[in-house]
């Protein structure tokens, strides 16, 4: 039963992929994106990863598609019409996709999958401790995965550097009035002039 | 469910971000999606086969796909900013003065 | 998988609640429209450009330490449900991450990217 | 003795070139005269005493040995070379001593005297030579020396040309004489003159196969032979060089061009006598091309205007008359006429000389006349060189070459009786260009310039000497030695050396040469001398009335029958052709462009190519992934 | 745990950070010479256990000597590019306190990558280095080039993970881990190699190629260091090529080693174009940085070709390669620094001619640097080529030997066409004159590296073959 809901969300994940290349207007293409990735969630809620489905809704949803409207409108991008040069090289950029696909596929049903035994994390004793998904990867990921994570600690601090340092812009040295400071003026400070 | 399915969700997506990056001539932010598109199909794939295979590390692996793909789009933004301040137009086209 | 029922059931009463307010005046509405009154009204004249305004730059530097921060939380998650199991060596682990990224937001205080003026 | 008189020329030559920057040039020259004169002598002792102790071998030392091919430096000690050295020597050393007077202005007068010095030894390298090889060391060494002296004044490009033309011709007999060599070496064996005489006769029929082609051995050689001399000898084929070859000063043209190297030729067909008389049909050919040459250059020389052009002329008709007589096989007589020829010729060069050197290097008849009172001396010689040269009975001119008509006539066979008419007809054309000669240059009124006019002087005693002992030689010499050559007593001794027909002798002649045909040449001669007084004394205003209304005729003898023109239009131009080819097709555009600029450029096209992919646009770095990607899986999958 | 290098210099990075904050005036000096420090206190942590071999973090990271020699030998790049920074007097939009605190977290980002045992910790590592880089490339914010480098190398940088992670899904979905020991002990089981398996290499092979920039991946290269300042391009075309190579034998040989035909014949292929396209599309550059990006992609062709046949003498040729390949590239873009006419940065071939006259021995050490990298022979560069070029000929792959001999004399000419505009052109106008020492003696250091290396080259061998014997002894 659950092939079908399957089979639905990702056609419904691969519709909203593509209109979100192909649309012209970039607030059309974010909400596409939007959409898309709130499908995957539900996807992933069908493959039993359900933290990563929320994380998924949180930051991808929430942060990042935010982020994107923030450009889309901070740039102020304008409807762009399609190039005259679009039609010329779309063909060829969909034979060269067709072929990589098709690739791809002739590898895929090439094989039949050897299942490996010796799997790291056996879900399935795990489970029967009657655990949820997050208290799992909780489980591992600060014990096991220890470095990985603090790794990706610094990978966030670099990004707050960088975006500091790139997106600051440096118009702290303008002279501007700060409105908590006029608040703060007392009476004796002022000079009468009499 | 044998993988044969997700792994085509993966790979047209993985398809559908490669074309979004080659064949819009718009803008770029267009291509910054079309990246978070294929990264997408990454995370598919590893959830996907952590399902399959009844293993913990794939989802986990996808966590932090997930993390350093956000960072990612920041520091990718905040290039576009600058760049947007630079020439004043995101368009692909703009950016060939390098060349040669 | 069954106790996420219940909040299917919530998802779709939001979703019709929601699509409903906003979409049903248009439904029910009567709906008589000529190009003036479609047009933006700004006091008689023709508006110089469409209706959307700048961003400040400074917004947008809000919105991507804003991801950042909210990838923190997503991380104190799973070490919260499973704070009991994972012992000492998780909890220093967390702190450790903590320290990181409030050195970093210290950083960036001292940096001025935050003060709004 | 004989070994010295061979090698003091060298000596001289090393002299002038050594103390040429220490001594002035005028005691340089006289001193090679000295030393020439001293050769000279040493000569007529050996010649003296050659009757007394006979021919030798003598070996100097061993040049070339490599397995059975042995050549070693030797001097052949007999009559023949005896007698050739002599005469060499004898008039080299007159016209050294001409030519101290007549390049008295010359800078580099010299070197001029140390190149006459060397030339002299080469040829008397080349005739006394025992072995093939060092004769034709000899016969390139005079070839070098008469390229060096023709163009003495190479200021002037004319005298280039020509000392290029003459070396080149040379060349291309001396090839012929090289492929003798070679095949005497494959036939004989052996180099060395003597023992190739014995041999003849035991190969006299052996044949030489040549791609298929069964060829006479013996013929193929003298063939060859014949050829080397046509080149060297300026026989018809090849005699283009010599009138080019008058750009040399005089004395060089009397030494060179009149008595030594053009007799070369002649001299190697009699040392090698034996062997061609094996062949009928070589000596038929050498017949035929003598008559041929003897009466074309006697035709041409009438209608020449440069005195010294005349003098070649008569020259390369006099040697078609040596290789009638070759051809005849009577070489003694050859030899006979080629030693009275290397006298009255050099007597009249030289007399030329003068007459040049007295008009200013005045050159064209035409501007001449009216010399015989101012330049007496002179003219008496000229008149006893040309009387001589015609053969004027009792002058020695007279000796030789009517004993060659008269052996023509005697022998049986028809072509020799051709080549008689061909002789008499070329008696005749001499008679008339040597008195033309005479009576545009001495009898005319003067048709110079006053300038030149006045200071015609007679050429000093220096000059004038040598002209007197050559006169003297010129008269006298037919006389005295004529039974040395043709008297039965001395057949004899001529047979051990070269072929001689025993019972062709002094007598023989006598008793059975109708009194007629003996007389013809005389008769010849006398209206001979009535026509050109006629044609070119009494009537000479109906000349140009005769020259247009005959222009074709005229412009053929006097363009010397196209053959210059021929050959530009044949040899010269088929080799340019060639080179041009090679050089611009083959060199510049086959070997050049695939070579270095042609790759560069092919390489710096692609580099530019290359950077023309950098288009600067994102998607094009993007398709060059998908690309990249694609390939290696497709490559992966299918072909690995 | 503490003595770790990574963690160490991480921890020193916190310190720094938070220094830099109170810092006030010239924060640039300060904070160069502070991470100099820390860049030399963490060399010697490296260099104490050069011979110690241990697999650290449950099995995410290993310790053994020939990731500690490639750690010292970033470090050591690092070290000069901070060093450079301090000493050239650089443009105004590049002294930012945050300069070299980048250049440290990039460089901790890349010491992770070389010693990394795990596809996850190989994944995570590579973020961290490469989003450093981006930054550093689109550092200067007024110069329009140095943002559009920027762009590029974002947009093609991101791409280059997108397919590393979707080919370590593949290998993830057959293995079922991705720890390389599971993979290599997957490998060994199978007695025929999953073709889905070479797949995901293939994958891993392309997007590290992307980040080496070898052929058909190389378009973005020129571009980059074109724009780029020249201090990010000098580090960028150093210090990351020497940790993906790290990377790249990593992966090839422990975990994939057996199947080392098949990706043998794919590095020959990616070797021969590189080679190819870095000789033949330098011939026709005006901008010495364009050129020295494609002299780069000449030089990548070369050490892949020395990577093709996976033999213990083929990796040792490499190490060495690499070691003479950054004397070279520093000491050149050392140069490229000080090219200033009139305060302004100029990189244009033909400001190069007539150097000899105004700055004889600059331009002597840059003549000699040159040589080395044609590859004439008593110098550095022809040592290295030399051994890779046996190494190439005695596994008898005559053809690639053939094209590098080519490729390199084409790339011969355009480095002697640079000497020749130098000593024999006159020069058109001048160039600042070399005011600081210190660059001048860092210029003839490495000239002299370059010369005296023939002297005792025994040095370098005996040192890369322990290393590599290292590595083999892991599988």
């Amino acid at each position: 039963m659950t092939i079908y809901f399957f089979y639905f969300f990702s056609f419904l994940i691969i519709s909203s992929s593509i209109l979100v290349i192909s649309s012209n207007n970039a607030v059309h293409s974010v909400l596409y994106l939007i959409f898309t990735f709130f499908n995957s969630a539900i996807l992933f809620l069908l493959m039993n990863a359900e933290f990563l489905a929320m994380t998924i809704v949180i930051v991808y949803v929430g942060a990042i598609a935010v982020l994107f409207l923030f450009v889309v409108m901070m740039l102020n991008i304008t409807e762009s019409e399609i190039k005259e040069g679009f039609l010329k090289y779309f063909p060829f950029g969909l034979i060269l996709i067709a072929i990589f696909i098709s690739e791809l596929f002739l590898v895929f049903n090439f094989q039949n999958f050897p299942i490996p035994e010796n799997v790291k994390i056996n879900v399935n004793e795990a489970m029967l401790t009657e655990s949820s998904n997050t208290k799992l990867i909780g489980l591992f990921l600060y014990t096991d995965y220890f470095i990985i994570f603090q790794i990706s600690g610094f990978i966030l601090l670099l990004a707050m550097i960088g975006a500091i340092v790139l997106a600051q812009s440096d118009e702290r040295k303008l002279k501007s009035t700060s409105s908590i400071n006029q608040k703060k003026v007392r009476k004796k400070d002022i000079i009468k002039l009499n | 469910m044998e993988p044969f399915n997700f792994l085509i969700l993966s790979s047209l997506l993985f398809s559908v971000g490669f074309l979004g990056i080659f064949i819009n001539r718009k803008n770029l932010i267009t291509i910054l999606m079309s990246i978070e598109l294929m990264l997408l199909s990454a995370n598919i794939n590893f959830i996907g086969f952590s399902d399959l295979l009844g293993d913990l590390s794939g989802q986990i692996f996808s966590l932090f796909i997930l993390v350093v793909a956000a960072a990612e789009a920041a520091i990718g933004l905040a290039i576009l900013t600058i760049f947007f301040k630079k020439s004043n137009s995101i368009s692909v086209d703009s950016i060939n003065r390098l060349k040669g | 998988m069954n106790e996420y029922i219940p909040i299917l059931i919530f998802l779709i009463f939001a979703f019709l609640l929601s699509f409903g307010a906003f979409f049903f005046s248009i439904f029910v509405g009567k709906k008589s429209s000529y190009a003036e009154k479609n047009s933006t009204y700004e006091c008689g004249f023709e508006p110089f450009d469409d209706s959307r305004g700048r961003f400040e730059v400074k917004f947008y530097l809000v919105a991507i330490l804003f991801i950042i921060f909210d990838l923190e939380i997503i991380f104190l998650f799973p070490w919260a449900v499973a704070f009991s199991e994972i012992g000492l060596f998780g909890f220093l682990s967390m702190m450790f991450f903590l320290f990181v990224l409030t050195i970093g937001f210290v950083y960036e205080w001292m940096k001025g990217a935050l003060d709004w003026s | 003795m004989f070994f010295l008189s061979i090698f003091i020329p060298l000596i001289s030559y090393l002299f002038c070139v050594i103390f040429k920057s220490y001594l002035s040039g005028k005691q340089i020259s006289l001193i090679s005269c000295g030393l020439l004169s001293i050769a000279t002598t040493l000569s007529l002792i050996s010649f003296y005493f050659f009757h007394i102790n006979g021919d030798s071998v003598v070996l100097i030392s061993n040049w070339i040995s490599s397995g059975s091919f042995s050549v070693d430096w030797s001097i052949n000690f007999n009559l023949l070379s005896c007698s050739m050295v002599l005469m060499v020597n004898f008039v080299s050393t007159l016209i050294h001593i001409y030519s101290v007077g007549y390049m008295n202005k010359d800078p580099k007068r010299s070197t001029f005297m140390g190149y006459l010095g060397l030339f002299t030894f080469f040829m008397l390298l080349l005739v006394s030579s025992n072995n093939l090889l060092q004769l034709f060391l000899g016969w390139e060494g005079v070839g070098l020396t008469s390229y060096l002296l023709i163009g003495f004044w190479n200021y002037k490009n004319s005298a280039n040309d020509a000392a290029i033309k003459a070396f080149v011709v040379n060349r291309i007999g001396d090839f012929g004489l090289l492929l003798a060599i070679f095949t005497i070496f494959v036939v004989f064996g052996t180099l060395n003159i003597n023992e190739i005489m014995i041999l003849v006769n035991s190969y006299s029929d052996s044949y030489f196969n040549f791609l298929g082609i069964k060829i006479h051995s013996i013929t193929l050689i003298s063939v060859l032979l014949f050829i080397g001399c046509m080149g060297k000898s300026a026989q018809f084929g090849l005699h283009t060089w010599l009138p080019d070859a008058m750009e040399g000063p005089t004395p060089v043209s009397a030494l060179i061009h009149a008595a030594t190297m053009v007799t070369a030729g002649v001299f190697l067909l009699i040392l090698m006598s034996p062997l061609i008389e094996v062949s009928e049909f070589a000596s038929k050919l050498i017949l035929i091309v003598g008559s041929l040459t003897c009466i074309f250059a006697a035709s041409v020389a009438i209608f020449q205007n440069d005195i010294k052009k005349i003098i070649a002329y008569s020259t390369c008709s006099q040697l078609g008359y040596m290789f009638m007589a070759v051809g005849a096989s009577a070489y003694s007589l050859a030899y006979f006429h080629l030693i009275s020829h290397a006298f009255f010729k050099a007597l009249l060069f030289l007399g030329a000389g003068s007459v040049i050197h007295s008009m200013s290097d005045e050159q064209n008849i035409k501007n001449m006349g009216g010399l015989y009172n101012k330049i007496p001396l002179t003219y008496l010689t000229m008149i006893i060189g040309s009387l001589s040269l015609i053969g004027v009975p009792f002058f020695s001119g007279y000796f030789s070459k009517d004993l060659i008509l008269e052996t023509l006539f005697l022998r049986d066979s028809e072509l020799s009786s051709y080549a008689f008419l061909t002789g008499l007809l070329a008696v005749l054309f001499t008679t008339l260009y040597s008195l033309r000669l005479i009576i545009y240059v001495f009898h005319r009124k003067s048709m110079a310039d006053e300038k030149v006019v006045a200071h015609i002087h007679e050429s000093p005693f220096i000059m004038t000497f040598p002209l007197i002992v050559l006169s003297i030689f010129a008269i006298f010499f037919g006389m005295f030695s004529n039974s040395y050559f043709i008297g039965s007593d001395y057949l004899s001794v001529w047979s051990e050396i070269i072929f001689v027909d025993k019972s062709f002798n002094e007598n023989f002649i006598y008793e059975n040469m109708p009194i007629f045909y003996k007389k013809l040449p005389l008769i010849i001669i006398i209206c001979g001398i009535i026509i050109s007084y006629l044609i070119y004394f009494s009537f000479d205003k109906f000349l140009p009335v005769i020259k247009n209304r005959l222009r074709i005729v005229h412009n053929f003898f006097k363009n010397k029958w196209y053959i210059d023109e021929i050959y530009k239009k044949t040899f010269v131009f088929l080799a340019f052709y060639l080179g041009k080819g090679f050089w611009k097709s083959v060199d510049r555009d086959l070997i050049d462009n695939l070579g270095p600029n042609g790759m560069s450029k092919f390489v710096s096209s692609i580099g530019l190519i290359v950077s023309k992919m950098q288009s600067g646009y994102l998607y094009h770095y993007v398709l060059s992934i998908i690309i990249g990607l694609t390939l290696l899986i497709s490559l992966y999958t299918y072909i690995f | 745990m503490i003595y770790i290098p990574e963690v160490f210099m991480s921890i020193g990075f916190l310190i720094i950070l938070i220094i830099s904050v109170f810092v006030k005036k010239n924060q640039n000096i300060v904070l160069g010479y502070l991470s100099l420090l820390l860049i030399f206190l963490t060399q010697f942590f490296v260099l104490k256990d050069i011979f110690l071999f241990e697999e650290i973090f449950n099995n995410f990271f290993v310790i053994d000597s020939f990731g500690s020699f490639l750690k010292s030998v970033i470090l050591i790049c690092a070290g000069f590019v901070i060093y450079f920074y301090i000493i050239v007097k650089n443009d105004s939009s590049l002294n930012r306190s945050e300069f070299s605190m980048i250049i440290l977290i990039s460089i901790i980002g890349m010491m992770l990558m070389v010693s990394s045992n795990d596809l996850l910790s190989l994944f995570v590592s590579i973020e961290l280095q490469s989003l450093a880089l981006y930054i550093l490339v689109s550092f200067s914010k007024e110069d329009f080039n140095s943002s559009e480098a920027g762009v590029k190398y974002f947009v093609i940088g991101s791409l280059s993970t997108c397919i590393f992670l979707f080919g370590s899904s593949l290998i993830y979905g057959l293995v079922g881990s991705t720890n390389f020991s599971e993979i290599s002990q997957f490998m060994s089981d199978q007695y025929s190699v999953p073709l889905l398996l070479v797949v995901g290499l293939i994958f891993i092979l392309v997007s590290l190629s992307l980040k080496i920039s070898a052929a058909p991946f190389h378009m973005w290269t020129p571009d980059v260091y074109q724009g780029s300042p020249s201090l990010v391009t000098a580090f960028l075309s150093t210090a990351p090529k020497v940790a993906v190579f790290g990377v790249l034998i990593r992966v090839l040989v422990y975990p994939f080693g057996e199947i080392i035909v098949d990706w043998g014949k794919i590095l020959v292929i990616l070797s021969i174009f590189s080679m190819l396209i870095g000789s033949l599309g330098a011939l026709r550059q005006d901008d010495l940085k364009r050129l020295m990006a494609y002299s780069t992609i000449n030089h990548i062709g070369f050490i892949l070709m020395g990577l093709v046949p996976g033999s213990e003498d083929g990796i040792t040729a490499i190490c060495i390669y690499l070691i003479f390949y950054i004397t070279m590239n520093l000491g050149v873009f050392l140069f490229i620094l000080n090219m200033k006419r009139d305060q302004l940065n100029v990189t244009k071939i033909k400001d190069l001619s007539g150097l000899y006259k105004t700055e004889p021995l600059i331009a002597g050490c840059l003549a000699l640097l040159f040589f080395s990298m044609a590859g004439i022979p008593p110098l550095a560069g022809f040592i290295s080529k030399l051994l890779i070029l046996n190494i190439v000929i005695d596994n008898n792959l005559f053809f690639l030997a053939i094209i590098a001999v080519i490729t390199s004399v084409i790339s011969a000419f355009y480095y002697i066409r640079l000497v020749k505009s130098m000593f024999f052109d006159s020069p058109t106008e001048e160039l600042d004159l070399l005011t600081n020492s210190q660059s001048k003696l860092l210029l003839s250091i490495f000239g002299l590296f370059n010369l005296s290396v023939i002297f005792y080259p025994q040095f370098f061998l005996n040192l890369c073959a322990s290393i590599t014997l290292s590595l083999f002894a892991l599988r």
